[in-house]
């Protein structure tokens, strides 16, 4: 029943892509207690390439990003990082690989400002002499940059981020993700709490990433406009394992939720 | 504020007596023998850097004399030399205060109260007709000045009784802040270690004694069942429990004598006159120098002599006979 | 599946999972444990009758301070005043027993009662203003202690001795009567248990009968005997373990079955959900600190009715002193939170143990005074770290 | 620039409907500190209409459903229950009136498990004789029944709701808000963690409350799909005021668009 | 505009967002200035140099105890062990010095390393193992005041007169050498303030001087030119106060300009967002927990300097006393949360400021000791009460 798009398949795809995938996962199994999250669930991500995740409540995209990210250690199963046996247990060694992580749950520190949430574990510094002192003026202009390009120059930067609405609170998730040069950028469900414009925003600015050579892995419920128009390749994702495997551009968003919800059990669309 | 003020800082208020007698008794004397000197009573609950604090406070307010029981006699240099930066007279009460200058110190010496405690201790069990007799020994709090001078006399009659094997000591610990509550804890489990084998509780102070006949009442003994000695305090719970059978004695330091002493010295610095010569009758090693010492006498109350108290006008019959108007002695007496 | 289908009951489960629910007081007894095989293997008498019968007793105050407190905790707020209400709250009814000559019978209610006023004034402050509750009872408690020494004799104690409270500490239940004492505890557990899985089945839900039924109540029965066969081969059960049995029974009934006791975790978890979900938290959080200050009182009594007497040092002395730590100390290593929502009621039961254990144990020994305060600290930690490591080990997660 | 969909536009509307308003909300102002969020907004609900509550992030939507939910005291303005002036400033009080809301937030205890979420606040209890016990077994099967009712029956009852994925928390929430007869339900972007098919379903269980005759409150971005097909009326926020309203049925997404942006101001398309 | 614009410097603010900001410790501030307004109305000693110096004096050990402490509680975790490392560390190296003959420029500085060895132990266990810190620092505090009691000779004592560690309390610096010191902190100050002026004018950021540089330069200036000239008026500047004010520099350096800083206020609001976001969480937790405890050491050397010596009271005592309590106290009192990722480097100066006041003037107008206690408890909580009333007036809100 699980239907792996093999990579020759992708590899068609898109234009900018490489033959080997900047990160890969294969057959990862991932438990809490008695909850079996993950049953051996796989995805590749190349250069250059946006990858939806879809999956009904439940099944397991969450924890398969959380793995991607470092957040969960796998119980098992393999993690290559351009083509090379990788060890990404901790959130820092992810970071060190260059993937960059929008979590569902955002993760921001409720008390600390936009610019500080932004830049949190990354702060421009001056000279280790003096403490690793914060450039905040340099963090602040280059915070300005990259609202302004996701077009939310009217955020105060300036405010405790835990007093913002649910969607400022998104974009700020999302432009963190793309403040530095990150290889892979990993979006959990990144535009449920924006704006029809704010959403088309961020669904530009992924593909402005994925043009400049960035993977790109997209965890979306919005099947019908966002994942069958914006991403390059989609896979389903069922009760912790993958479903089925599509190119985006090849399906009706008809296709993808039955696989979702199994009704198309064990029909491969992809290729 | 145009009166003299003298300082007297207690240490603090688990030790009740400092709070509740000495300090009306000192205030009392001193309207008495200088009546335009103001006395003002501090408590520093226990903390010598709390205490500190007063005696700076003290001098801030032009303090004439301090009449100090220190905190802790270890930590009380500081104390001393702070006043003796600003020159302000310091008179040592009851406590030691080791490492600076001070006047005089008024005293109960604190070796005699646990020569005392010691002598009859070992009389007791010299008596007992059982070898060797089994010794819990209930310490104070461990460190402390005092501690260790009731100790250094309790064991100067003790020890001879140890080597020889009459005494054997089954439990020996200190009493954290001399808290009844874990001196009574102690003293249950130390019955329970020994299978009830216990023959004497040797206490320090009547807190500690306290603790063991609260131990002994709920192991459900009957007084005289075992020996309880070595209390100091005279408190009047104490008294009761020496009343009932239940403790031996209590040492007892007249208070009211030591107040008045006090005041005497005081009285005559603030008037210029320096320490009274007269009074003086040894003196005390503080590591610094040697304190001109008023060294005040104890007595050692039991059963016989607990009339005594009465007459030193500590307490009154009633006051010791509340809730054991039964006992033969509150028969007699009240 | 994924997630486990709500009906089909889960005919294994892992050992962790359990731990979550049924067994999770496990890692803080098996810590116990630990610490008793430690004594055992130390002292010969500490597994004798009369000894543990000591522990359970001298744990007794401290474990019902602790008791009184996780209502406090459990909402995310702590009460520093605790070891001063039970201070003078026992002055106070020793006061008016010995000065006023007032009946006991209502001497002691009435310090229960004042305890209970005493704490909401703390709650009152806290939900007006918005005073951190640590400041708020840290004053109070200072506040309290001079009022406590403002209310003692010139002689700085009232003795208890021959007023009846006495009696507390001295009655004993033995025998025929300990077993009987048992017996009721037990009906009334199997009524309870009785009772839900009656209701269970009557709306047509699945109950598994050795599960929800048996194993519960044949644990709780043979704990129950094993005590009262060691305390009955001492002098019986002392009324004052009576009283704690019945506080542990009554907090776990209110923490577990009660309307009351869910808001305590859900304020303790997110209070402004618990707000938004129309609960009146003001109310809750008065009534947690009225619960803690009136369970003080009761620990007050008790512990005036052990030391034949109040004075001074009732309630710790200025400032609480080891009573208040200590309180603190045993609802923490029984797996309360500090951070409020989590916590079950046999934390005061099993922190004031562990604690007890180690003072006991340690006297029995008879080390030095220097070495007993190291080995303390070095038990105490070690106690929780096997509580720990377990929860580790098995993938617990608390929330 | 501010277009007030007159009553009597709306009242032609849906089926069910009665003249008064069951909540009406008239020039609500909100500040919090510095951020004015509401500037005068308004908004009427009646019995078996739903209105949709639309605008860009930080319009102040979630700030208005927090004013009449009794989350927020409003600084200044009516609140009007069933054409009578109501006193709302508490939750409890909005609970009274029947008012039962779904928070962009959720709201959910993490330590505790859906049943006891779902009861949160109005558990059934046996006699106060004996300290209100709660009757967990009737509880428990009535959480099953409306769960049952949301497609969800495999959802675990006893898990902590903190251990639960984002589309299965948000579930309960929405359970809990319909498990008691509410007249109004107000829900701020309940669907957002949803799957396709979750979210087509809590779509249809809105419809059938208001079929009931209950008012529903829904604010949604997702105006192409769920407002412009689901909803009965749509009012535009922007910037803390009432931009625009409209019938659903008139109106195509791009209108409400252009309305939200501002791209039409002071056009008014209701009635 | 519902969100103000950032490029758009807001011109005026109100008083609630100032409070938020640059006046934060204003609350607190008028807290304690309602208790002055008290006893200089009581006392008319209150007031003189003298005894403010003595005030300043006596708030120091506190105040650098609960500073090194708020490290700790703003990564959420709790130190209890702080007033044990301040007693044993002061007679580890009163030991060296006295009975081995170290030299104090070694031993005071070893102390302190010893200090902040002993922290980061418990900062490992909890990183370890996952046991609360309440439980493994009083577990550890008991282990260190039995080893305090090891190391102190038979007569319970060392004293420290004559050996140059008196000095430490006994030096003053006054006159122009006063005013000397001012100087250099405030051009620390300003430097700091002018790089980051010019940094923001270079990015082409616009920069408001009075409000960035004129004010907070000339309130610090007058603030402490007013410290001076009483302290001058005195004896000078106490080398302890001298120390506390510097490490008081350092601290809000690190605190508000370091990644550090930054960090103990991430990982204390959400420490697995922290994580997330790679900050090595244990590490910083560890740091937090040395500092603490290194910090508690120089708080040790400045008491037994004062003190003269040290004994079984230093660190005040078996289970750490007053000092723990008050240390704690402050930091709470000064707007430090017990609940992580809140509180600012004042708190540890207005705490121990108002505890210190409190004491002072009550010493001052030498009231009993139970009434003592009563107003002290009503006070502290009204000085906190008045900060939380402000706070609510104009509409703070704390994340
Ligand atoms: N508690 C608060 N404190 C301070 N400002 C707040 C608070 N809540 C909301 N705001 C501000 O009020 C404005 C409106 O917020 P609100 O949450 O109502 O927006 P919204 O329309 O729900 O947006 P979204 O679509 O992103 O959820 C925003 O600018 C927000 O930052
Ligand atoms: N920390 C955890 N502890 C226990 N169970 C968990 C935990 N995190 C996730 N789960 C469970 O694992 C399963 C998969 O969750 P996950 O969050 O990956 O789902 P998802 O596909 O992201 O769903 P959604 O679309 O709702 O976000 C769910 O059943 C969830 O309840
Ligand atoms: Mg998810
Ligand atoms: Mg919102």
């Amino acid at each position: 029943m699980t239907a792996q798009a093999d990579e020759p398949s992708a590899r068609d795809g898109p234009a900018t892509n490489s033959s080997v995938p900047l990160i890969s996962l294969r057959n990862i199994q991932k438990s809490f207690g008695s909850v079996h999250a993950l049953r051996g669930a796989s995805v590749d991500v190349h250069a250059g390439e946006i990858v939806a995740l879809v999956g009904d409540n439940g099944a397991g995209k969450s924890t398969l990003v959380k793995v991607m990210a470092g957040v969960h250690a796998a119980d098992s199963g393999e993690y290559e990082i351009e083509g090379r046996p990788a060890i990404v247990r901790t959130p820092s060694d992810a970071t060190k690989h260059g993937i960059a992580t929008v979590y569902q749950d955002l993760a921001l520190c409720n008390n600390l400002d936009a610019v500080q949430n932004l830049f949190l574990g990354r702060e421009l510094t001056g000279s280790r002499l003096f403490g690793g002192r914060i450039r905040r003026a340099e963090c602040e202009v280059r915070a300005r940059e990259v609202m302004s390009r996701m077009r939310l120059s009217n955020l105060s930067l300036s405010r405790p981020v835990g007093a913002m609405s649910g969607g400022q609170r998104q974009n700020i998730a999302i432009a963190r993700s793309v403040l530095w040069k990150p290889k892979v950028v990993i979006l959990d469900e990144p535009t449920a709490a924006l704006s029809h414009s704010a959403a088309q925003q961020v669904a530009d600015l992924i593909r402005s990433l994925a043009d400049d050579g960035l993977g790109v892995v997209v965890v979306s419920h919005d099947i019908h406009h966002f994942v069958v128009n914006s991403t390059d390749r989609i896979e389903v994702m069922r009760l912790g394992a993958n479903a089925a495997s599509f190119r985006s551009k090849d399906v009706t968003g008809e296709m993808v939720v039955n696989a979702m919800v199994g009704g198309n059990e064990g029909v491969n669309l992809a290729g | 504020a145009d009166k003299a003020k003298v300082f007297f800082l207690l240490p603090n208020e688990t030790t009740i007596r400092f709070e509740s007698r000495d300090a009306p008794f000192f205030v009392a004397a001193m309207k008495e023998k200088a009546p335009d000197v103001e006395v003002v009573v501090a408590n520093a609950q226990g903390d010598p850097s709390k205490q500190q604090s007063q005696v700076e406070d003290a001098i801030a307010q032009g303090a004439k004399v301090i009449l100090l029981t220190s905190a802790d006699a270890n930590l009380a240099a500081g104390e001393l030399a702070a006043a003796a930066k600003a020159n302000v007279p310091v008179v040592l009460y009851d406590h030691d205060a080791v490492g600076g200058k001070a006047a005089a110190h008024v005293v109960f010496d604190s070796l005699a109260v646990g020569q005392e405690q010691g002598k009859r201790a070992a009389e007791l069990i010299k008596a007992m007709s059982k070898t060797p007799v089994k010794v819990a020994r209930v310490k104070g709090n461990q460190g402390e000045y005092g501690t260790k001078q009731y100790e250094a006399g309790q064991d100067q009659f003790l020890k001879p009784l140890i080597d020889s094997g009459k005494i054997q000591v089954v439990c020996e610990q200190y009493t954290q802040n001399w808290d009844p509550t874990i001196a009574q804890s102690f003293a249950e489990d130390c019955l329970t270690k020994n299978g009830g084998d216990v023959d004497v509780f040797i206490g320090m102070n009547d807190g500690t004694t306290g603790g063991s006949v609260a131990a002994l009442i709920s192991q459900g003994f009957k007084p005289g069942d075992k020996l309880v000695t070595g209390g100091q305090d005279a408190t009047v719970e104490a008294l009761r429990y020496v009343a009932q059978g239940w403790q031996d004695n209590s040492v007892l330091k007249d208070l009211k004598v030591q107040a008045n002493y006090a005041a005497d010295v005081v009285a005559s610095i603030v008037a210029g006159k320096g320490v009274p010569k007269d009074l003086i009758n040894g003196k005390v090693n503080n590591t610094f120098m040697d304190v001109p010492a008023v060294f005040l006498p104890v007595s050692n109350i039991t059963k016989d002599n607990l009339g005594d108290v009465v007459k030193a006008g500590v307490w009154t019959w009633a006051e010791i006979c509340k809730g054991i108007e039964t006992t033969d002695i509150c028969k007699k007496n009240l | 599946m994924v997630s486990i289908p709500a009906s089909a009951a889960p005919k294994r489960r892992t050992f962790g999972e359990l731990l979550g629910s049924d067994l999770r007081a496990l890692p803080v007894v098996i810590g116990l444990v630990v610490l008793w095989i430690f004594f055992v293997v130390q002292s010969d008498v500490f597994l004798t009758p009369r000894n543990l019968s000591n522990l359970l007793l001298q744990s007794t105050v401290v474990g019902i301070m602790a008791l009184g407190l996780m209502f406090v905790l459990l909402v995310r707020e702590i009460d520093l005043s605790i070891a001063a209400i039970h201070g003078v709250t026992a002055v106070v009814s020793a006061k008016l027993i010995v000065e006023y000559g007032v009946s006991p019978l209502l001497a002691l209610p009435l310090s229960v009662i004042l305890g209970a006023a005493v704490g909401s004034v703390s709650a009152r402050w806290v939900n007006w203003i918005g005073v951190p509750s640590f400041v708020v009872t840290l004053g109070l408690g200072l506040a309290l202690n001079g009022i406590q020494l403002l209310l003692l004799p010139a002689t700085a104690r009232f003795g208890l001795m021959g007023t009846g409270v006495e009696l507390i500490a001295q009655t004993t239940i033995d025998g025929i009567y300990a077993w009987l004492a048992w017996a009721i505890g037990i009906a009334f557990l199997a009524l309870l248990i009785l009772s839900s899985v009656r209701r269970r089945r009557r709306v047509g839900l699945e109950v598994s009968v050795i599960h929800s039924v048996v194993l519960p109540l044949v644990v709780s029965a043979l704990i129950g005997a094993v005590a009262v066969v060691v305390l009955n081969a001492n002098q019986g059960i002392p009324l004052p373990v009576l009283i704690f049995a019945v506080l542990l029974g009554l907090g776990g009934y209110v923490l577990n079955e009660t309307q009351f006791g869910l808001y305590l975790y859900a304020i303790g978890n997110n209070a402004e959900a618990a707000r938004r979900a129309g609960i009146k938290v003001p109310r809750i959080r008065t009534a947690a600190f009225a619960i803690a200050g009136g369970v003080a009182a009761i620990a007050g009594i008790i512990a005036s009715s052990r030391t034949l007497g109040v004075g001074v040092f009732s309630g710790g002395g200025v400032g609480g002193g080891t009573l208040l730590l200590e309180s603190i100390a045993a609802a923490v290593i029984g797996g309360v939170s500090l951070f409020g929502g989590r916590g079950a009621i046999h934390a005061a039961l099993l922190g004031a143990l562990v604690i007890g254990t180690v003072q006991n144990g340690l006297n029995l020994m008879g080390v030095k005074n220097e070495v007993r305060l190291i080995v303390t600290g070095l038990l105490l930690v070690l106690a929780v770290s096997i509580d720990k490591i377990i929860e580790k080990l098995t993938g617990q997660q608390a929330y």
